[in-house]
């Protein structure tokens, strides 16, 4: 049995106050909490061994280059990838996503071709694709997203005809929907395309094998996985990763320059040009560590429970006026709850929360294309981690009324 | 601490709950810009008419948002209804002034912003009055682009209705 | 008067020993050590205020993004930038001078036109160039270096006909030579075309104004100024920022997506797609305050120094055993001494070194081009920085014979 | 903690001192391959004539580069010459496989070297023997790609001059 309660202490933000009450944080899928061991291991690198990698024969060097290779080897075992040589650090999943897109799609798209992604898309995973196809010409599909907050898939294979890349995320952002990527992947798989999921809100929350997903490429985030900010991971099949061009020039990604030209590393260091963050790397191979250790089977289990409690408690608590957006089934989703509140404006959910402590996110959650779908211009988000418990729920469903004292009409 | 009343003055609830000139104006002839709050997706629609003589006939907001954003761009529709444009160009100085105070700090530019000119410009109109229960909004800076998004907006359709030359 | 030696105490990695011996680091122009209050300025923003920016407003929210865009007034101000709106943070100089590349060079450079860089750019200003080179088929042209380091500027008004942009580092990472870049600054504008300045080597070492430089755009890179790894910066003037289009797509650089395209948000978001490094600008914005309590032109006073006085020690000592690149006057050059030794071959004598704890590089320094105008594969580098003394030149210049005696022919 | 003299053994000195079989060979009708070493600048070419039956007539060593990869390389040159190129793929394997246990480690791919072919396979050569002072090396993680870069190169010229079919 997990110690919820000393892995809460774990987290020494959460010792801390807001507006003078301890601080409840409900905003993990925006940023997670980092515990201290995690921000030790940075310090600890800075303190003993920081020297650039890859470069150095002498000794903090060496141990900077097994250090950021040791992470690799971490991230690759977490996510089951075959090789470690799969793994390719970027700074966030914004820029893997970006990668993908220029590099893979730059060498791939034309006229004629379509990319699909989703209404539920986080931007990172659509402004790439709009920005590439006024370039290239091809044609953005889109999958709709149905009022229970699951993928409408009844014309997947019309939109997969012809198509190169299912670009799809693994769970919603905004409505905890987690996705069946396995059959999206034969699907795509069927029709000759290609699937990048992104995994940003899903590898931190619940156990991801990227050959059992079938998935070809996997984009993820440092930040929201207790690793630190800084640091993003694109995991692709090494064939697909060999055949791509390279996507930033300069140090590290290249075998020889001349004046006429150069040539490309090996991988994944053709796709990492320049310093890379040898601190941020330590500190997602602790987090990992961290995660590992209490078991992601453990960590899904937590989230489903007070993701449940969550739920009941608030539509107990507030019946008709909270609208709570997504799949209603917790196993069927993510500890992400978006909602709308009684007509109060989120932003103003938000404020009122803040001033009992209470992180939560308001605003489109960067999927704009899904919350016009949804009808809604705006709405409240929370999300759940290790460090949440349930009575982080009781007093958010307890400070809603005076959200709702202040702006009854 | 600031606290919430700092920020929720009656007055702002009341234009939040009766927003003063809501709705449309055909467009031609009224000139109609859109502003964004890119963080939080609130939506501010202006729509002005503008006579030969440079007075604002007519002012209708759309959109949507919070109660700060659309109480703030309820009192400026009251505040420039039926004045002129350059009256409207100091009004927006001044009340961007008021809000720059913070935002200068965490770094956005608050230079341009005409400190000098008083909320209570001479004027009869007592809605002026009312723009200083936005005061408030400055403790809470994230709001601040809440409060100024259809002062900007306004701003933009000034500009495109009556260009500085 | 500075006290160097108290500076040295607040470097944790100083303190440690490298096979047995106490570190020796001179390979700060690979990467600099960072002080205890660089770290702890991290650790302090995770342990207390951690949060996305710019999306959320609550309580730490909004202070985290008062620290990125604190951090971001700070580079303005260290560099003379007329305003903080035109610092975009990236996530080393190599992206920020693919970024350049890119996007300005992706909207502004096409067949007949013409880049010059010079012989002594780190790859990371040549394989940007190379890439877009070959995609829109623009000429790169080269500024010579010659015998003494210096560029061979005899030819320059030539070279700069038709041309757009001359992009040049400040200060070569191989030789220390310093450019006369306002000079060159003159000259490019005077043929119409812009300058940008690669100031990796540059700004952790001289006070710098962008404004006295005439440049158009400045990169720099955080970890080679006592900041952490994962942070660079680029600098360009507002309104040639204005201009440029979007370079990654994401969260944070767009004002609205749809489903038929996106606008850009106002620069420099623009530029800085998806979770920034918060936490890397804090430290960054803490390195900058801890040069300046130095103060840049007491760093560069040491550095001239320790400069002349390597410069003379390891010739007194060596001889013609030793080969030492670049301008032999200290006030033409930063505290980087690229040499070669008696016939042992650099990896050989960055061993050598390790063995005493001596950290030098060894190689083509990322700048292989340069390494071939001076005839030599490779070099071991010695580069210098504030917590270095004369110990540190003394132990060197003892070491390098035991090279001598294992090679000796 | 490793010494120096585990790395610089006196036979390796002496090959880097005096390189067996350096120069060139005429190509064509040679196989000429050049190998890098991104991280510090190494650069080895091999040159091999292979005959009809597949026996490694002649090989030449060009590039230049530090003491471990010029003497590897020499070393391997002696061990490789006149033999055939199924034993000389074997004896790489068996070379890589002595150098991988480290580089597994720290993430390289060690997994397609041949551990079980003994340095030692049957041959009255005593050049082999030079090979295990190599050994060494691996005490020096950073300078086993120095060691194997000259195998690497041999690897692709017996690719080109002798495809596996
Ligand atoms: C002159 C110069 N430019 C660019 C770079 C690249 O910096 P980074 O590796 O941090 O991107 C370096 C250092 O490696 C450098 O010395
Ligand atoms: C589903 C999804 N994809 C991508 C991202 C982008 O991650 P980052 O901002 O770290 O690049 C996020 C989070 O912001 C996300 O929730």
């Amino acid at each position: 049995m997990t110690d919820w309660a000393a892995i809460k202490a774990d987290f020494p933000v959460l010792k801390q106050t807001a507006n003078g009450a301890p601080l409840v944080y409900l905003d993990s899928g925006n940023t997670s909490q980092k515990p201290q061991r995690v921000i030790d291991a940075m310090s600890n690198y800075y303190e003993t061994i920081n020297a650039n990698v890859h470069r150095g024969s002498y000794d903090i060097a060496v141990k900077a280059t097994d250090a950021i290779e040791g992470a690799r080897q971490k991230v690759a075992a977490f996510i089951n990838a075959p090789s470690s040589i799969e793994v390719v650090f970027t700074k966030n999943a914004t820029e893997a996503l970006n990668l993908v897109a220029r590099s893979w799609g730059g060498a791939n798209l034309g006229e004629g071709d379509a990319v699909v992604i989703s209404e539920m898309e986080h931007h990172a995973n659509i402004v790439p694709w709009h920005m590439l196809a006024s370039e290239k010409g091809f044609e953005l599909r889109w999958i709709s997203v149905k009022d229970d907050g699951h993928l409408d898939l009844s014309n997947l294979d019309e939109l997969l005809d012809g198509a190169k890349l299912l670009s799809i995320t693994a769970m919603s952002n905004v409505l905890g929907t987690l996705n069946p990527i396995h059959r999206l992947a034969e699907a795509a798989h069927a029709h000759g395309a290609l699937i990048a999921v992104d995994g940003s809100q899903y590898v931190p929350h619940l156990a991801t094998d990227v050959q059992a997903m079938g998935a070809d490429f996997l984009i993820f985030t440092g930040h929201k996985m207790l690793g630190p900010m800084g640091i993003g991971v694109l995991w692709a099949r090494e064939e697909i990763l060999e055949a791509m061009p390279p996507f930033l020039g300069g140090g590290e990604m290249i075998l020889n320059v001349t004046k006429e030209g150069f040539t490309t590393n090996e991988v994944p260091w053709k796709f990492e040009a320049g310093t890379p963050m040898v601190a941020e790397a330590v500190g997602l191979a602790a987090a990992i560590d961290y995660l590992n250790e209490i078991g992601m089977d453990e960590v899904r289990k937590h989230e489903v429970e007070l993701t449940a409690y969550a739920l009941r408690t608030l539509k107990e608590r507030h019946g008709d006026k909270i609208t709570i957006h997504g799949p209603s089934e917790p196993a069927e989703r993510g500890g992400v709850l978006s909602f709308v509140y009684d007509q109060v404006h989120p932003h103003d959910v938000a404020q009122v929360l803040d001033q009992k402590g209470i992180c939560v996110r308001a605003g489109h959650h960067c999927a704009k294309p899904l919350l016009r779908t949804l009808g809604v211009p705006a709405t409240s988000r929370v999300s759940l981690y290790i460090y949440n418990d349930e009575s982080d729920i009781d007093l958010l469903a307890e400070t809603l009324t005076e959200a709702s004292d202040i702006f009854s009409f | 601490m600031p606290g919430l009343e700092d920020l929720y003055r009656e007055i702002i609830l009341d234009h939040y709950r009766s927003p003063r000139n809501r709705g449309e104006l055909e467009s031609p002839p009224a000139v109609k810009t859109e502003g964004f709050n890119p963080l939080c997706g609130d939506e501010i629609i202006v729509y002005i008419d503008v006579d030969d003589d440079g007075l604002i006939t007519d002012i209708a907001i759309g959109g949507q948002g919070c109660s700060i954003s659309q109480s703030s761009a309820s009192m400026m529709s009251a505040a420039v209804k039926g004045q002129t444009v350059p009256y409207a160009r100091r009004l927006i100085g001044a009340f961007k002034g008021l809000m720059s105070i913070h935002e200068g700090e965490i770094g956005g530019d608050g230079s341009e912003a005409d400190m000098g000119i008083e909320l209570s410009i001479d004027s009869g109109d007592t809605k002026l009055g009312d723009l200083e229960a936005l005061k408030g909004v400055v403790k809470f800076p994230v709001r601040i682009k809440c409060a100024t998004l259809g002062w900007n907006t306004l701003a933009q359709a000034l500009d495109e209705a009556s260009p500085i030359t």
